[in-house]
């Protein structure tokens, strides 16, 4: 049986179901199905392996008239990944939003993000792709939304409003394509290639627009508010996975069209913007005085990471564009692992100090250490620092920056992988204070505590088996060749 | 005595001190060791007595391989330097009855003994260094025992010449021992020959020179002696000028390529040293006021003479064979004197009125014996004059080195004659027991004839003291008696201070290193990058301040703005994009 | 040069009017009717531009419909969220822009 | 002003461009009307529009269908975390009233033909989704209170439909071994206007719904300085 | 999977596990916790003493798991890792003892020790790591791991040494990072086993190879504290006793010294980094850090300040050893490696000691302690005669090496340092021997804890104790095999050096 369109049907299906539960069958509900949806996503990866490319006409009509899905090797990661990171948030949210008059509403929406973030990776059409990522803009917002006071009300307005204009901008893109291609299938799209002047501005637009909804720096200022004011699974989310949507969206853009020909400014535009975020994302995670704000700018900072992939891959060699591609999956993958755990463990923190502010973290690693470990332990992924997924994504960076002579992402890296540390070891230092102590902390139910440090921990494992992951990566992929 | 007992006497000499401060550490055994801490030397005094040369023993597992030996040279000078160590132990032992410091004094006895003679036994040169290592920084709790200020400085002062000279030390044995054939298991005989071919050769001696001048008493390095010797109790004293000064003159004669090349620089500038401490020594100690100083000066002035004896073999290599015994003698002879002196001043005014003289008689003997006419001094210095009148065919002032021997002499009897004065002045001590007695009488007894407990030496057999040399020997004596005479009666003490130069020195040196102190300190701050990490202000007003920024204000109030600015950039470019 | 494109033309300068309109307001009904304009802009450059010689192609135009309920969502839950932050800060621009 | 420079610089330049683009454009090689044309047959319905909206890329239509209920979710549990005042919105307007109860049928009617006619000419279920919502504000406005509304349940089942037969219908096909959204031939019509009719009803309870939710006017008059704000 | 595979993974992996059982433990399972740590430091001692034979006998313990792309992760024990991980198993065992008599009644222990077997495995690591990116990973473990440790007391003070020793290790590790990763893009997967890989690249490549290797040195000289980038040890020494001991005797400074052996030794091959010309000025360099680190602890007056400077200071005689060119003096170099660990374990178990037991953080507190506490001041006064260079003790041996072979490759200036070296630490190290030894006690002890007056708790008394005679032992049985200069010489003679 063909996997793929159960894996937006089913979450569909669920939310609807939630939507019509009372409110206190949704949670339990949401996880029953959850794990159907994680075994539908596993099994459309083992599928994948097994067979390669798979597709699926929706309607039955081919693709430039009807819509098709598919997933190679990128769409069935990026599906398993969605359902573990989704999963283990849906496990805390479930502990952490009981009894709160938010639970009503996030389950169902949390069910319509997935839909969207499943029909996104299995999208190969550039307006289902634009209705995919309205959707999910909708749902993010409303997520953000949810707590309904005035900070998070105001930082759903503005990421709306950003995700607005950049959906515009994208569909946008969009008309230009199909007025110059007369079709908006990804495939047709790289059949006839960038020669043409006005596909090349229908590309700049729909990646700007697309870059506006990825929060790079210095589009990025909606992230901060919006990731680090909502409820703590939801900032999970939306860091972890949802900004991924809309570069995945971009990688699938750039690595359809042939690279060799890309224009190359454009990539350096996109490079240097994820060196200025990579820089100013750390510095300014590294001041914030709010825990879940440094999170949310670490989030700023390592998009700009990925970032990288495009100047790398753009006209240079071949070895150093494998390179770039795996260390930007394993990037990509660490960092929704990771930072999903580091948010889930910041909300622990906080619940457990009952402050949303750094300074009142003393004494937590005295009692309450579980939910700093997986902190830290995020921490060192985030951070580039073995063991770790994050270090091995950054030493393939490294050798790509190196095999292609760019050295300008050098020192980039580098400041980067510094900083990120530095704001890690802040919140970690502060947590270390034995001073005039505080006794009192709440203790967050353990499921919370498990959540957080299992996804954590797996971006940790990621770093001894990264070779497992990007093989599968490379299926149906641009580089399936290997290097 | 079999070669096996040889054997087990070359080990145990050193192993035993060693023994004894191991089982020192453990309470119960602590008595025992107490009493048998003065008869650890006993295995050294038995080895040179019976012992055979040439017996070598190899320990291989030890260090980088160490071998024990006993030749002709190192009997003469472990003969000397175990007995002082006996009769010194045994009057410590009555001197540290009511001691509330007997352990530490012990632990360091035994330690800088064992050092001692380690040193002396060594083959290698690495365990050479481990002895004479040993024996300079257990001395040091010898020197200050008593705790008191001068004590304290005297250690002070003696430690940092020490250590000046181990590192001397150190970096000529690097150097040399570099050029032996295996030198990381280098033989302290194959030094000298490596030496004299070396590159730095000049650098290798100097270092040599002065590293076992500091023990030896070497002008400049010289300061610690007239410090430590009246500083340090009576039987300490008693060991560092009669043996560990020696230990001194055992390196040079063991390191410097005596009798393998001429060095005339080195040797004219060794002579002229030794005899400006010879009589630089007398001149200072004869202005002194405490007994014990004026035997430290002594010390000096008679290293000089053998310092002189140094530069001797230095500058004619023909004369070493002759001359080493006759130094070795020298040294035999003066450290067992100096010794029974040194404990001299303990035992002086002890006794009742009419002992008293023939107590002072008894004094007298080994101060005659250094001057020049008793048994033992006189064997040595004949002997000593006799070598050197052997190389007179040479440049022509060397024909008056005999002659300066000889005016040495008559600062050593007015020195004699200082001391004895003083110690007829002084006020009784306290009460000496049976034990000390013994340890004084031994070490008087065989500075005067100590010379028959060697008679496997050559040159004694060689050179007996023939009634010629008498008049030598005796008119030095008769002009210093006359002299001290005089002096005593027509002259008033200057008042050198003890240790002399290094009174000056400390201040010049603090200043120096002060102000070297400050240069380092500016240059290393400057390098140091310290910055001082800003405490976060606890204020929610500074909260927000910190958290905000105005560049991301700018970006955030004008997202879209900065939006269409760089999509316009990204779409200039791709038009230009050729 | 077809009449198709000149509605496509009409498009464009939708799109930058509602541009500048989202660039220059603060007010958030204002920056959403400006949203609107671009909107309305697009979809009139998708449904122009696609049009030709050849005929009218009823992609586009099915494609446009489900951007306007798109839109008409958007705005609908932008005018909700921003009716809840009115009534909660009184406000009806955002923070940093005030 | 430098703001305004800026702006007025960005604009121009991506108006520029974008002309650029267009005059630059080349025809289409691939002919999709022509294809939707020969395929049309296939679908059940005659329109070409709502072939493509509801069968070709009915895919996109599930879609935004959802995104529409999304809207409505996010609404309602908004309302869940701020409670609201009392309900202010009907305007005392007898002739309000009074057009309303005249107009209504004839909305009534319009939306019923539009969701008809939709399968062969200009007109569907967002058309009459549309009338249908304006009928709904319009009663709203003249003051007749939706207490059903009130009933979650009910509410929620109405505005789920939509999406839900869309669903199910697409599921279906797809147990029955086609594609997803694949309507067997035979009923493909007769599916399409049961997927037509219960988005419908789902769209127009979803706008009247998202006015409903909006809170209501805040009590009191404006401050002085909020009006000024206003103005801006 | 065999025996050879995995052992070497068994030693990894024995602190490894004894972490996690830790972390899991409660807080108040003290005895339990005490079992595990030691368990584990046995068992690691007991499989590395195997593994020593093996290696002995020429067996290959290797294990190998590819990673990323190109890159594997290697554990595999030759002499040279054999000898690191020895000397860390054991002092492991040693300070684990001592840190559990010593923390006895303060809060966290959990996490300390958690750690601190987290940071032993890291050490460990590094010493068995087979190629440049697995000692990379494992380097900037130890990092991570040492950094609860250093800030353990939570104090304002702790927290600003660990974010200084953080700063500087992680940008050392960031530059080490772009070296290594410099060298793998040239010439790929970096193993120990072989330097021929680099010598025989062409000679064009020698400049860019002479930079990498500036970057490997610098990267790595911030955790040997080589001079510019010595700054955070003296900060860091805040850190409870038993974890400045095992930072400057065992992890950190040594993980740094052992990387630039493994650099010069392993990667570049010493031949060819004598070619290269970058030798000498390393060597300079080391000499220069060995004369500022005695300079600058002459003027500490805290304890373990001094005690940090001298670490500065004694570290670099391991680069010094290896810069010169000279099989001896490369002995040497590396003996220190053990011989250094030794004696600055000791001095920082008895610093641990006064402070503990009598509040004594200052030199010039310490008078009249060796009447108070004469075996502590025993095993102190060895530690420092070693350091001193006085023979027969452990330094002594190092000097002796180190001199030797520099005069074989003549470099006459290295006399110099050594000797003016050991003039300094004489200078630094005797008058606290004078304080305690010979100076009544003038004052109260400043926060006398232990007052029964039999020295100090056994479990404080018996690590340094056993690590000074360890300092005398490892001189005076030198000659015989498994000494440590033993084993240096192993590694010596078969890295076929010239």
């Amino acid at each position: 049986m063909n996997p793929l369109p159960w894996l937006v049907v089913l979450p569909l299906m669920t939310a609807l179901v939630i939507f019509l539960l009372p409110t206190r069958w949704r949670a339990p509900g949401s996880l029953l199905a959850a794990v159907f949806l994680s075994l539908i996503s596993i099994y459309t990866l083992v599928e994948v392996i097994r067979l390669g490319i798979l597709v699926h006409a929706l309607a039955g009509y081919a693709a430039p008239l009807g819509i098709r899905l598919r997933a190679d090797g990128f769409t069935a990661v990026m599906a398993v990944l969605t359902a573990l990171v989704t999963m283990f948030c849906a496990v805390q949210a479930a502990a952490y939003l009981r009894g709160k008059p938010e639970e009503e509403g996030f389950w169902p929406l949390l069910w319509f993000m997935w839909a969207a973030l499943n029909s996104i990776w299995l999208s190969t059409d550039l307006f289902n792709l634009y209705v995919g990522v309205e959707l999910l803009g909708l749902t993010a917002v409303g997520l953000v939304a949810l707590s309904g006071n005035a900070q998070s009300l105001a930082a759903a307005m503005r990421y709306l409003l950003a995700a607005l204009l950049g959906s515009l901008s994208y569909l946008i893109g969009v008309a230009l394509i199909y007025g110059e291609l007369g079709s908006l299938a990804l495939s047709d799209l790289a059949l006839h290639g960038i020669g043409l002047p006005t596909v090349l501005i229908a590309l700049v637009m729909m990646t700007f627009g697309l870059v506006l909804k990825t929060a790079l720096f210095p589009l990025h200022g909606w992230l901060p508010p919006a990731h680090g004011g909502a409820l703590t699974p939801v900032s999970a989310l939306l860091s972890a996975l949802v900004i991924k949507a809309s570069l995945y969206i971009l990688m699938r853009l750039w690595m359809t069209l042939d690279v060799a020909v890309l224009p190359v400014y454009l990539a350096w535009i996109l490079g240097l913007m994820g060196s200025g975020a990579v820089l100013w994302g750390g510095w300014m995670a590294l001041r914030q005085n709010r825990l879940k704000h440094l999170v949310a700018y670490s989030t700023v900072a390592q998009v700009g990471y990925l970032f990288l992939f495009f100047p790398l891959v753009t006209g240079t060699a071949a070895t150093a564009a494998v390179l770039a591609w795996d260390a930007t999956m394993l990037m990509l993958i660490s960092h929704a692992l990771a930072k999903a755990g580091m948010f889930l463990a910041a909300g622990n923190l906080v619940f457990a100090i009952g402050s949303p502010r750094i300074a009142d973290l003393a004494g937590v690693c005295r009692f309450r250490p579980f939910s700093l470990l997986s902190f830290g332990v995020a921490g060192v992924s985030l951070a580039g620092l073995p063991p770790s997924g994050g270090f091995n994504a950054k030493w393939l960076l490294l050798q790509s920056t190196l095999a292609s002579g760019q050295w300008v992402w050098l020192p980039v890296l580098f400041i980067g992988g510094l900083l990120s540390a530095a704001y890690v070891i802040k919140v970690l230092g502060h947590s270390f204070i034995e001073g005039p102590l505080r006794d009192h902390f709440r203790t967050p139910p353990l499921t919370q505590e498990f959540s957080a440090f299992i996804l954590a921990s797996a971006s940790l494992v990621l770093g001894f088996v990264s070779q497992v992951p990007l093989t599968w990566l490379r299926i149906g992929g641009p580089f399936a060749g290997g290097g | 005595m079999n070669a096996t007992m040889t054997a087990f006497g070359l080990v145990l000499a050193p192993i035993l001190p060693l023994l004894l401060l191991l089982f020192w550490c453990v309470p119960a055994l602590r008595p025992r060791v107490e009493v048998l801490t003065p008869w650890a030397a006993v295995p050294a005094v038995l080895l040179v007595l019976f012992g055979e040369t040439g017996m070598r023993v190899e320990l291989s597992w030890l260090l980088f391989g160490s071998a024990l030996a006993m030749d002709t040279l190192t009997r003469v000078f472990l003969a000397f330097t175990a007995l002082l160590w006996l009769g010194a132990g045994l009057y410590s032992q009555g001197m540290l009855v009511n001691d509330e410091r007997a352990g530490s004094f012990r632990l360091a006895w035994l330690a800088t003994m064992a050092g001692n003679f380690t040193l002396l036994l060594a083959v290698d040169v690495v365990t050479f260094y481990v002895g004479f290592a040993l024996m300079t920084f257990a001395a040091y709790g010898l020197i200050i025992h008593s705790r008191d200020p001068e004590a304290l400085f005297a250690g002070r002062v003696y430690l940092i010449m020490a250590i000046l000279g181990e590192g001397l030390i150190i970096a000529g044995l690097l150097l040399a021992a570099s050029r032996t054939a295996a030198p990381l298991a280098a033989m302290l005989a194959d030094i000298p020959a490596a030496v004299m071919d070396a590159p730095y050769r000049d650098l290798i001696i100097a270092c040599f020179f002065l590293g076992f001048g500091v023990k030896a008493g070497v002008p400049l390095v010289h300061m610690w002696l007239p410090l430590a010797h009246p500083a340090a109790p009576t039987p300490a004293s008693a060991v560092l000028s009669g043996a560990m000064i020696k230990a001194g003159l055992f390196g040079w004669m063991a390191t410097l390529p005596f009798g393998l090349v001429a060095l005339p620089q080195w040797g004219l500038g060794v002579i002229t040293t030794g005899f400006v401490a010879a009589f630089g020594g007398a001149l200072i100690g004869v202005h002194q006021r405490k007994a014990k100083t004026v035997l430290a000066y002594s010390s000096i002035s008679q290293m000089g003479l053998i310092t002189a004896g140094i530069g001797a073999g230095l500058y004619q290599p023909a004369l070493w064979p002759a001359l080493a015994p006759a130094l070795a003698l020298y040294a035999f002879h003066h450290g067992l004197a100096k010794g029974a002196l040194f404990l001299g001043v303990g035992v002086a005014n002890q006794a009742a009125a009419h002992w008293r003289f023939g107590l002072w008689l008894a004094l007298a003997l080994p101060g005659l014996s250094l001057a020049g006419p008793m048994v033992s001094g006189a064997v040595a210095k004949v002997s000593l004059k006799i070598v050197l009148e052997a190389g007179i065919a040479t440049p022509t002032w060397w024909r008056y080195l005999p002659l300066l021997l000889s005016l040495a002499a008559i600062g050593t009897t007015t020195l004699i004659a200082r001391y004895l004065w003083l110690l007829s002045q002084s006020e009784p001590r306290a009460k000496i027991s049976g034990i000390q007695w013994l340890g004084w009488g031994l070490l008087l007894a065989v500075s005067v004839v100590g010379l028959i407990l060697l008679p496997w030496v050559p040159t004694i057999s060689g050179i007996p003291p023939d009634p010629i040399y008498l008049p030598d020997l005796i008119w030095p004596v008769l002009v210093g008696l006359v002299l001290a005479v005089c002096a005593s009666r027509f002259l008033r003490s200057w008042p050198v201070p003890e240790g002399d130069l290094i009174i000056v020195f400390p201040m010049a040196a603090r200043g120096v290193w002060n102000f070297l102190q400050y240069v380092l300190l500016k240059v290393t701050h400057f390098f140091i990058w310290r910055r001082q990490i800003r405490h976060q202000r606890k204020s929610v007003e500074a909260d927000t301040r910190l958290e905000r920024s105005d560049v991301e204000y700018l970006l955030r109030r004008n997202a879209a703005l900065v939006f269409a600015l760089l999509l316009a950039v990204g779409l200039i470019a791709s038009i230009l994009n050729p | 040069m077809s009449v198709a494109a000149f509605y496509a033309w009409i498009g464009v300068g939708l799109c930058v009017l509602g541009l500048f309109g989202f660039i220059m307001h603060r007010h958030l009904v204002r920056r959403l009717l400006a949203f609107n304009i671009m909107g309305s802009g697009s979809f009139l450059l998708l449904v122009g531009l696609a049009q030709d010689d050849r005929g009218v192609d009823p992609v586009p135009q099915a494609m446009v419909l489900t951007g306007i309920v798109v839109a008409v969502a958007s705005t609908a839950l932008a005018l909700v969220v921003f009716r809840r932050w009115f009534r909660v800060s009184g406000e009806s621009i955002l923070p940093e822009d005030v | 002003m430098i703001r305004l420079l800026a702006a007025l610089f960005a604009c121009l330049t991506v108006s520029v461009v974008l002309v650029v683009a267009i005059i630059n454009r080349s025809l289409p090689e691939g002919n999709l009307p022509a294809q939707v044309a020969e395929r049309l047959p296939e679908t059940g319905v005659s329109h070409a529009v709502t072939a493509v909206l509801l069968d070709f890329r009915s895919y996109d239509t599930l879609l935004e269908v959802a995104v529409l209920l999304v809207a409505v979710v996010v609404a309602m549990a908004l309302r869940e975390a701020q409670p609201d005042g009392p309900d202010r919105m009907g305007l005392a307007n007898p002739l309000l009233r009074a057009v309303v109860s005249w107009l209504l049928p004839l909305m009534l009617l319009v939306a019923a033909y539009l969701l008809w006619a939709g399968s062969s000419m200009p007109g569907g279920a967002f058309q009459a989704g549309a009338v249908l919502a304006a009928a709904g504000v319009l009663l709203r406005l003249a003051g007749v209170g939706f207490n059903w509304m009130e009933h979650p349940m009910r509410l929620r089942v109405v505005l789920a439909a939509g999406l839900a037969v869309f669903v199910a219908v697409g599921t279906g096909c797809l147990i029955a071994g086609r594609a997803f959204l694949d309507y067997p031939p035979k009923f493909a019509g007769s599916l399409i206007l049961f997927i037509e009719c219960a988005v419908t009803l789902s769209i127009a309870l979803a706008l009247v719904s998202l006015l409903q939710l909006a809170p209501p006017q805040e009590d009191g008059p404006l401050l002085p300085e909020r009006r000024r704000r206003f103005r801006k | 999977m065999d025996g050879q595979t995995l052992l070497p993974v068994a030693v990894v992996s024995t602190s490894f596990l004894a972490a996690i059982g830790i972390f899991l433990l409660r807080e108040h399972r003290h005895r339990l916790r005490g079992i595990f740590n030691l368990t584990a430091a046995l068992v690691k001692l007991a499989l590395v003493v195997w593994m020593q034979f093996g290696v002995l006998a020429g067996i290959p313990y290797e294990f190998r798991f590819p990673l990323v792309q190109g890159v594997h992760f290697i554990l595999r024990a030759d002499a040279l890792g054999i000898m690191f991980s020895g000397l860390s198993s054991v002092l492991w065992l040693f300070t684990t003892i001592y840190a559990i008599g010593y923390l006895e009644d303060s809060p966290n222990r959990s996490r300390f020790f958690g750690f601190f077997s987290l940071c032993v495995t890291s050490t460990v690591g590094i010493a068995l790591a087979g190629n440049l990116f697995t000692f990379f990973l494992f380097y900037e473990l130890l990092t991570l791991s040492t950094y609860p440790l250093v800030v353990h007391r939570g104090t304002e003070k702790a927290l600003r040494a660990g974010r200084v020793y953080l700063i500087y290790t992680l940008c050392g590790g960031a530059v080490l990072l772009l070296g290594v990763a410099g060298l793998h893009g040239l010439v790929g997967d970096i193993e120990f086993a072989k330097a021929t890989v680099l010598p025989s690249l062409a000679p064009e490549y020698s400049p860019l190879l002479i930079v990498l290797f500036m970057l490997l040195i610098a990267g790595l000289g911030v955790k040997a504290a080589l001079l510019p980038v010595h700054g955070w040890l003296p900060i860091a020494m805040v850190a409870p006793a038993p974890v400045s001991a095992l930072l400057h005797a065992v992890a950190v400074v040594k993980a740094g010294a052992f990387g630039i052996v493994r650099v010069v030794h392993d990667v570049y091959g010493v031949e060819f980094a004598w070619r290269l010309g970058v030798l000498e000025p390393l060597g300079w360099l080391a000499g220069a850090t060995i004369l500022y680190g005695s300079v600058r602890a002459l003027s500490q007056n805290d304890l373990k300040r001094r005690l940090a400077f001298s670490t500065v200071s004694q570290v670099s005689y391991v680069v010094l050893g290896l810069c010169l060119f000279s099989p001896v003096a490369l002995a040497g170099g590396l003996v220190h490696l053990v011989h250094q660990g030794l004696m600055k374990i000791t001095l920082f178990f008895c610093a641990g000691n006064y402070a503990e037991t009598l509040g004594v953080h200052h030199v010039d507190e310490l008078d009249g302690t060796g009447r108070r506490m004469p075996a502590t001041s025993i095993a102190f006064s060895i530690g420092a005669f070693g350091m001193i260079g006085v023979p027969p003790l452990a330094g002594f041996v190092t000097k002796w090496y180190l001199g030797i072979g520099a005069l074989e490759a003549g470099a006459g200036w290295v006399i110099v340092v050594l000797v003016a070296s050991s003039i300094l630490n004489a200078a630094y190290f005797l008058p606290i021997l004078h304080r305690i030894w010979f100076r009544p006690q003038v004052s109260p002890w400043p926060e006398e804890q232990f007052l029964s007056h039999r020295d100090t708790h056994p479990w404080l008394l018996l690590p340094p104790l056993i690590t000074a005679g360890f300092c005398i032992a490892a001189a005076v049985f030198a000659g015989l095999t498994f000494s440590p200069l033993h084993w240096a010489e192993v590694v010596v003679t078969r890295g076929g050096l010239p």
